[in-house]
């Protein structure tokens, strides 16, 4: 059975969340009365129930979000393994080295640099202990500020950060992002 | 109506043969300039860049144009008549390539767009999934991870000499010199015809004939023309004894 | 109807996936012949069409993945700060199809075609992690030559590079030929 559209809106807004979604946001989104959210999540959360998909749909921590079905963990954790391989992807190692220049930095900074999307690169080097939080930003949207863990000195054999080797800061200049901003300028006729 | 940003001079140009049925040899060079003009009052910054390559299309056309207005074309070398032919073919498939990329632009946009109104998931794995993973950082030092921040910093290349502008597959006249040179002093007097036929691409053709046009200047060859648009015959008049020390001056490369 | 045990394991799979998943490493996991994976993906693709869920499954870049149903855009939209992918602008888009349809190609071809210095939007369209040195020309030079990568199939929402439209069907017809050909004759008098 097809699902109702408000469920189906409150599930694709869970499937892009990397954090559990408040009910009262998703009211706010949905632009419906609070107490509407909760019949509409129960819709939800019987649509996967009993092993019908991959997936299940929980409260947890005061919000919603999607997990795997318990008793699939077996090919989740494989995935893990495998998947991810033994070693971090260039994309991941670049990733890591600009938190550990340049923290604490949010995910927007990060991924302003590298120019991608790096949320699932930071939860991954953050589920494996590699980075943390460890504040937020001043300012509108507060955004997590990520830095280092002692995990992370410890594997690279190092007592303090400092013992990092110095760079030379390449980073581009005020006048280079005008430039790149320049190009990414949307077609006038938009 | 939106006037469509100035994207260069061929764009220009393929909106001018777009629009209307222009005669590209005859696009109003004024109407050219004024809408350029216009294009570059709207700047706040001069751009040189945009400027130059402006300059270099103008002058195309306009010694394309003079050599048609001007009286007595019939004094005009026929080999100036074929390299005129020659450009004219490049130009020609040049737009149409153009043309093929910019709706093949138009396309990308619209999948884009399409794209863009789904968001993947990248959540990844469930923090609370215990993972038995082998350590990440196996293998990567300090320096490895200094080298990775360079970089993902290094937006900019280090000045080094570029020679990107060395086109891939450069045919030289003095490449063609050499060869011809070897070649005519043994086979006798042969046409341009037996001399090219085995060519296949344009530029080698056109890089063949300017090697001839050298050598007949340096008094090698005698370059002979019955009628216009004949065959040309071509024979090696020099001594034998200077094939072995062809020392050709400073000849141009050309790029194909 | 429930989904088999199957698809349920590659949707959970797909759900912890930050990139696409190739059916191969699907196989893999879920210890099947290689050539069983694509049914199994059709069952899985096929239980949240037609606007049944908030997600759909799509073969993307030579891969899985889970990505919300687009017409929930506008609600995805409003809760996720949605990448930093800002526009391209056309001329991007113009040197990006040419090094779509020719590549591997040099910087240099690029700006033979497009009658203009492509260096700033090369750069861009690397840096955006669209297009990369695949190796270099032989001949003088050895010009570095570009081709374009698996982020740029999935901001175009395609599988593979044959997805594109044959570039024969771009060039204007014949009688657009002739007519191009029309004007650029010189005067018969000549």
């Amino acid at each position: 059975m097809p699902l109702s559209p408000e469920a189906r809106a409150v599930e694709a807004v869970l499937v892009v969340a990397v954090e559990p979604v408040p009910p009262g946001l998703l009211a706010e989104l949905l632009e419906v009365p609070a107490e509407r959210i909760d019949p509409i999540v129960d819709e939800l959360i019987e649509s996967c129930r009993d092993g019908e998909r991959g997936f299940e749909v929980v409260r947890i921590a005061g919000g919603l979000r999607i997990q795997t079905h318990p008793d699939l963990a077996p090919y989740v954790e494989r995935f893990a393994n495998v998947g991810v391989s033994s070693r971090l992807s260039a994309a991941a190692l670049e990733t890591l080295a600009i938190v550990a220049y340049k923290q604490p930095v949010s995910r927007a900074q990060v991924a302003a640099l590298r120019g991608v999307n790096v949320d699932g690169v930071v939860r991954l080097l953050e589920h494996r202990g590699y980075i943390t939080p460890v504040g937020r930003a001043a300012g509108p949207g507060q955004a997590v500020l990520y830095a280092t863990t002692d995990a992370f000195l410890e594997r690279l054999g190092l007592d303090r950060l400092e013992q990092l080797p110095p760079v030379e800061d390449l980073l581009p200049g005020p006048e280079a992002l005008t430039e790149l901003e320049e190009q990414m300028r949307p077609v006038s006729d938009a | 109506m939106s006037t469509p940003p100035y994207e260069g001079p061929v764009d220009v140009l393929l909106q001018l043969v777009n629009s209307h049925q222009v005669d590209i040899f005859d696009v109003p060079l004024a109407d050219m300039v004024d809408a350029f003009v216009a294009e570059v009052a709207s700047w706040t910054e001069v751009d040189l860049q945009v400027l130059s390559e402006f300059l270099v299309v103008a002058a195309v056309l306009i010694e394309l144009k003079s050599r048609r207005l001007l009286p007595g074309s019939g004094d005009i070398e026929p080999d100036e008549e074929l390299v005129g032919w020659e450009e004219r073919d490049l130009l020609l498939a040049r737009l149409l390539e153009c043309q093929a990329y910019a709706a093949a632009a138009d396309g990308f946009a619209l999948l884009i767009e399409q794209a863009a109104r789904s968001v993947p998931r990248t959540a990844g794995l469930d923090p609370d999934l215990v993972v038995h993973a082998p350590d990440l950082l196996e293998g990567v030092t300090p320096d490895l991870v200094a080298a990775a921040f360079m970089r993902a910093t290094a937006d900019r290349p280090a000045p080094v000499v570029d020679l990107y502008h060395v086109t891939v597959d450069a045919v030289t006249v003095s490449d063609a010199v050499a060869e011809l040179a070897l070649r005519l002093p043994r086979s006798g007097p042969a046409t341009f015809r037996q001399l090219t036929g085995h060519l296949t691409s344009r530029i080698e053709i056109i890089v063949r004939f300017l090697a001839l046009l050298e050598l007949c200047k340096q008094g090698r060859v005698s370059l002979d023309q019955g009628y216009a648009f004949g065959d040309l015959a071509v024979e090696w008049v020099a001594d034998d004894s200077d094939v072995v020390s062809v020392g050709i001056g400073p000849t141009d490369e050309y790029e194909g």
